[in-house]
């Protein structure tokens, strides 16, 4: 399949996986509304709202690097999904993934959010000063156990390639990385209680505290770009995860199940948890998820 | 509360005592005699607790009359000493080193009554009032609802009778 | 790391802001954090305060001045408005200063009746108070739940007063009406709910192991603080002082009610939501009590002169009363007119919001200022009035 | 439905038909900058001088679609201004859910769409209101909660509170009553709903038109203004 195809599937397979997310984000909205004894929004509000603020009349900008932040936030997004096999075995969903990807989506994780950062220090406000260095320290803390798992599964499989390590993980479900290598899987799920921010870990959006982090300046259509970004990087970070650890998808129907209970790991942990403060989060991910990141290393060196 | 003010009456030129009910009593002290008053009753007679200070303007005596109300948590009575200050130059000792929200009384009762207190914390900031020009509010002089409406543009009344409006709102048929 | 902090300089922190080592942030009065319409002006070095002032008076609107200008009837449609969580204490309050100042005695039933109303909405206050605890840690959930169950305890002060919010319901004599037909059956159920949602609230609030990491050891009160600052209420209690106004200066008939004054001896933020949410099980414990004890029947107040034209003799004199937050009182001054010469609301949060939290916040996270903010049930407009 | 009384604002309708009056322009050095004469000399580059001009709308098909979107999706602007803000805390509890109607309270004034005017406003808090209000975005909405918002209320006399909040602010939707119970907000917010989708909660052009006879009755009762003449 020549080059032109796959952009043209790879930008199919983003669409797929952007209205997933977007559709997750409302999902999640209606289980913490049912959780409070709430109805909820409608599943589609998050559609809504993208379509409303990018129809808001004004915009303030404060300079060049106010503008790029979402840029860079959704090419971090898109980057970090456009490197991923989408569905194991499809022609048409494994987008650009080639030997070696892990790391580059791992930069990618990265990219997005050190942008966003700056982009956010330029808006002026004192608050999305504060957020933006507590933001870089949390990630900066669990990216280190993620680091760690990959690491593992890297031995484990010997391998840096996601579609070799989803193939290895075929067969049977016992064949999945949660099975074969627990210790990296539960590390790198509690990582990923912190990519998505929600409680005990959303201290980058603490509305009580910081209202509300890096994006308070940001209004009319980057924000409509950042809701957009939260749809694709989202998807992105649960597709990534479900090929490293759960086994991959064979077609959309076993993704869409796989990824949505990915999801509500964090969903059940946030909507019962207060906020951490931010050393005691840092001090947690370099804990507990850290040392079963070093043992599941040793493990696999060894 | 009799045999308190009896005792008091040996150390101070205290007056006017008057029992409002088993727990209350007020008296009067003259200004010089206020601080130390206030020091003797939360050191030695166990008032500790300040309870509010305010201010009553007696616009035809042509003088303040601020009164502090202290309470003892042993006994559970409160004692209200009155202070009668002039009314052209209010003038009048802290407290803010006895006890540490006496500046706030303090701050609002310049505000509100334009009675100074020398050396109280940040005693002329604007506490409540944002950039208010004009006499201090809560001074019997001041009319406010002069004061509104020759600030305030109000909206014209509906000269409809309410009650005539609301029966051929509600019920038209009778 | 010391070093980065200002040097302290009599009790005070010499610093520079223009040295880029400092912000200036203010919390308020557009912010989820404070509570009510206030603002903090925080001075932050790092993630820590270092300076704080308290700006209130956005609130004002000069009630001492509007209630010189009202005869004491038109008074009570404005009084319930200085404190909107719960309105029933100045309406008893500013009542009993009227009867005590005109020497008459309001009848048995009305005595119950008004004690039934402050403990509900004292019930109701704290309700919301566990709820802005809970949401200023970043809980959502209790804080929906328990804001939702106060709706049922609005919908009791509808059935009885016919509102929801501001019940004029203690009129000068006894109170406006008796009460409604099935109210008390409607009463235990919405009772019994609260008592079951205070002990989810304890599983998944007060055991939770991160909201204790944060709340113990906030915002200490010592008991050497609690005269020199002039705290009243849960938060004096928490420092383990028995300070409760309905034991030690007994109204209405809070002596005829057995209870015990609930003390902490931490003085921190996890002590003082302790208490508050065991003085909520306090007043659930206390409505039952005064509907058992309630006598069935009788009159519910007094006939007076025609109100409007009502003069009452000359005087001066001071009620007070347990709200949530403390000792709340009147001070008021008759001069034998139709108008009160002075009425005067000394509310509890006067001490606690301005001198007590300026002094507290100092050297907290600033992740940790709406949630000591919040501990100390501050409420704006009893400062400003 | 004594109390769930909600009318449209009738100064808006007739505000839009006369023509602004000319005058009040003592301040403006031309016709698109402002003095900013409020701010200390050291701070007035700090702040933009531009005047506010009015937006475009689009092609009128796309217009309406845009304006269901907006009515969909309101965004209030979480500003507890008076007793007012106390119904704004059930009304996102479970028993009257406003983001059912895709409603939700944001921190920040640039994120919000819609600014709850709850209740009596104080002369300190008016000057946040104003901020507040310009710092909003787009299409902006007011929706005016209390009685003290529309008449002064019972403080009809104090002398720090205004009296009508539109002499100051447009106003969309009036809610009446003290308190108005949370069923006549959610009437009032879905009141609102239908002026922005039958397009005429129009606010922010009105302000942008009126800006003079707006900032002129603003500066009138904000005696001490240390704020740039429209807060960017």
């Amino acid at each position: 399949m020549n080059l032109a195809y796959k952009i043209f599937w790879a930008f199919i397979s983003l669409g797929v996986v952007t209205v997933w997310g977007l559709t997750l984000n409302g999902i999640v909205h209606k289980i913490f509304a049912r959780v409070q004894g709430r109805l909820g929004p409608p599943v589609w509000q998050p559609f809504l709202d993208i379509i409303k603020n990018n129809s808001i009349r004004t915009a303030i900008s404060h300079g060049v690097m106010f503008y790029l932040g979402p840029v860079f936030r959704i090419a971090g997004g898109i980057g970090t999904y456009m490197f991923i096999p989408v569905l194991f075995g499809s022609v048409y969903f494994s987008n650009f993934s080639m030997s070696g990807d892990v790391l580059l989506v791992m930069y990618f994780i990265f990219f997005g959010q050190l942008g966003m950062a700056l982009g956010a220090g330029e808006g002026g406000h004192p608050y999305s000063a504060i957020a933006v260095s507590r933001g870089l320290a949390q990630m900066t803390a669990f990216e280190v156990p993620f680091a760690l798992s990959v690491i593992s599964l890297a031995l484990q499989y010997k391998t840096l390639s996601i579609t070799e390590i989803v193939a290895a993980q075929q067969g049977s479900f016992l064949n999945w990385t949660l099975f074969t290598n627990p210790l990296a899987v539960i590390a790198a799920m509690i990582a990923m209680l912190g990519m998505n921010m929600y409680n005990p870990f959303s201290l980058v959006i603490a509305p009580q505290e910081i209202p509300i982090g890096p994006p308070t300046e940001y209004q009319a259509s980057f924000l409509g770009l950042l809701a957009t970004n939260r749809g694709i990087f989202g998807g992105a970070k649960l597709v990534l995860f479900m090929n490293l650890y759960f086994g991959g998808a064979t077609n959309l129907v076993e993704l869409i199940v796989k990824t949505f209970w990915i999801y509500m790991l964090s969903v059940f942990v946030g909507a019962a948890y207060p906020r951490f403060r931010t050393e005691d989060s840092i001090r947690f991910f370099l804990k507990y998820p850290t040392a079963l990141g070093i043992i599941s290393v040793l493990l696999f060196s060894l | 509360m009799e045999t308190l003010y009896k005792e008091l009456k040996q150390y101070f030129d205290v007056d006017e005592f008057s029992v409002q009910k088993a727990s209350l009593a007020f008296l009067r002290v003259p200004k010089s005699q206020l601080v130390s008053l206030l020091t003797h009753m939360k050191d030695i007679r166990g008032y500790t607790h300040l309870v509010m200070v305010t201010c009553v303007d007696y616009l035809e005596q042509d003088s303040f009359l601020l009164t502090y109300l202290l309470h003892n948590y042993s006994t559970h009575c409160d004692l209200g000493i009155q202070v009668s200050i002039s009314r052209q130059n209010p003038v009048m000792d802290g407290i803010h080193h006895l006890w540490e929200q006496g500046r706030v009384y303090q701050r609002e009762l310049f505000e509100m009554f334009g009675i100074d207190f020398p050396g109280s914390p940040d005693v002329h900031e604007p506490m409540i009032l944002e950039g208010w020009q004009g006499p201090p509010p809560m001074r019997r002089d001041f009319d406010t609802k002069a004061y509104s409406e020759a600030t305030y543009s109000h909206r014209p009344r509906d000269h409809r009778e309410p009650e005539e409006y609301m029966k051929q709102q509600l019920y038209p048929e009778d | 790391m010391q070093s980065l902090y200002p040097p302290i300089v009599n009790g005070k922190a010499v610093y520079d802001l223009d040295s880029q080592k400092y912000i200036r942030v203010w919390q308020g009065p557009q912010h989820p954090g404070v509570t009510g319409n206030m603002s903090l002006e925080l001075d932050i070095c790092g993630d820590q305060v270092i300076k704080c002032n308290t700006h209130v008076g956005y609130l004002h609107r000069g009630f001492e001045k509007l209630m010189e200008r009202r005869r004491y009837i038109n008074c009570f449609p404005i009084v319930c408005r200085i404190c909107v969580p719960e309105p029933d204490t100045n309406e008893y309050l500013f009542a009993a200063g009227m009867e005590e100042l005109m020497g008459v005695q309001i009848p048995e039933k009305a005595m119950w009746l008004r004690a039934l109303n402050l403990e509900l909405s004292r019930l109701a206050s704290f309700l919301m108070h566990l709820g802005g605890q809970s949401g200023a840690f970043g809980m959502g959930t209790v804080a929906q739940w328990t804001i939702a169950y106060r709706d049922y305890v609005l919908d009791l002060f509808e059935e009885l007063t016919g509102a929801r919010i501001y019940h004029m319901y203690m009129t000068p004599g006894g109170v406006r009406g008796d009460i409604p037909e099935g109210w008390i059956a409607h009463t235990h159920k919405v009772l019994d709910g609260a008592s079951k949602l205070l002990d989810e609230i304890k599983h998944v609030m007060l055991n939770n192991a991160i909201f204790k990491q944060r709340a113990i050891g906030l915002g200490v009160i010592t008991p050497e603080m609690v005269d020199h600052y002039g705290i009243v209420g849960p938060n004096a209690r928490c420092a383990g002082l028995k300070r409760d106004v309905r034991k030690d200066n007994p109204y209405l008939i809070y002596d005829q009610l057995d209870f015990e004054v609930e003390t902490e001896t931490a003085g921190d933020a996890y002590s003082r939501t302790c208490i508050r949410w065991r003085e909520t099980h306090q007043s659930i414990d206390l409505c039952r009590q005064i509907l058992a004890k309630m006598p069935p029947s009788g009159a519910v107040h007094i006939t007076l002169p025609n109100v409007l034209h009502l003069k009452i003799p000359a005087g001066q004199t001071y009620v007070r009363a347990e709200s949530t937050r403390g000792e709340y009182g009147y001070f008021m001054v008759s001069d034998g007119s139709e108008f009160p010469r002075k009425v005067t609301v000394r509310g509890p949060s006067y001490s606690h919001a301005m001198a007590l939290l300026e002094d507290l916040l100092v050297g907290v996270n600033i992740a940790d200022v709406a949630g000591l903010m919040v501990s100390l049930h501050t409420y704006p407009p009893e400062i400003e009035r | 439905m004594s109390d769930i009384e909600i009318k449209d604002n009738p100064d808006i309708k007739s505000e839009l038909q006369t023509p602004p009056e000319p005058g009040y322009s003592e301040w403006r050095k031309d016709e698109n900058t402002l003095y900013n004469d409020g701010l200390p000399e050291e701070e007035k580059d700090w702040f933009c001088d531009a005047r506010p001009q009015k937006a475009r709308k689009s092609v009128q098909v796309i217009e309406n679609f845009l304006n269901w979107a907006r009515s969909q999706s309101l965004w209030i602007l979480a500003f507890g201004t008076g007793c007012g803000a106390i119904e704004l805390r059930p009304l996102v509890t479970s028993r009257y859910d406003i983001s059912r109607l895709g409603m939700q309270p944001r921190p920040t004034p640039r994120q919000a769409n819609l600014i709850m005017i709850g209740g009596y406003v104080s002369i300190k808090t008016l000057k946040r209101i104003v901020r507040s209000y310009e710092q909003m975005q787009g299409p902006k909405f007011v929706v005016a909660v209390c009685s003290c918002a529309i008449n002064g209320g019972m403080y009809w006399d104090s002398y720090n509170t205004v009296k009508r909040i539109d002499e100051y602010i447009p106003v969309d939707v009036y809610v009446t009553g003290c308190m108005p119970r949370p069923e006549a907000v959610l009437a009032g917010f879905n009141k609102l709903k239908e002026l922005i989708k039958a397009g005429k909660a129009e606010g922010q052009n009105l302000y942008i038109e009126r800006f003079d006879w707006y900032k002129e009755n603003q500066k009138k009762v904000i005696k001490d203004w240390n704020m740039p003449d429209y807060n960017w």
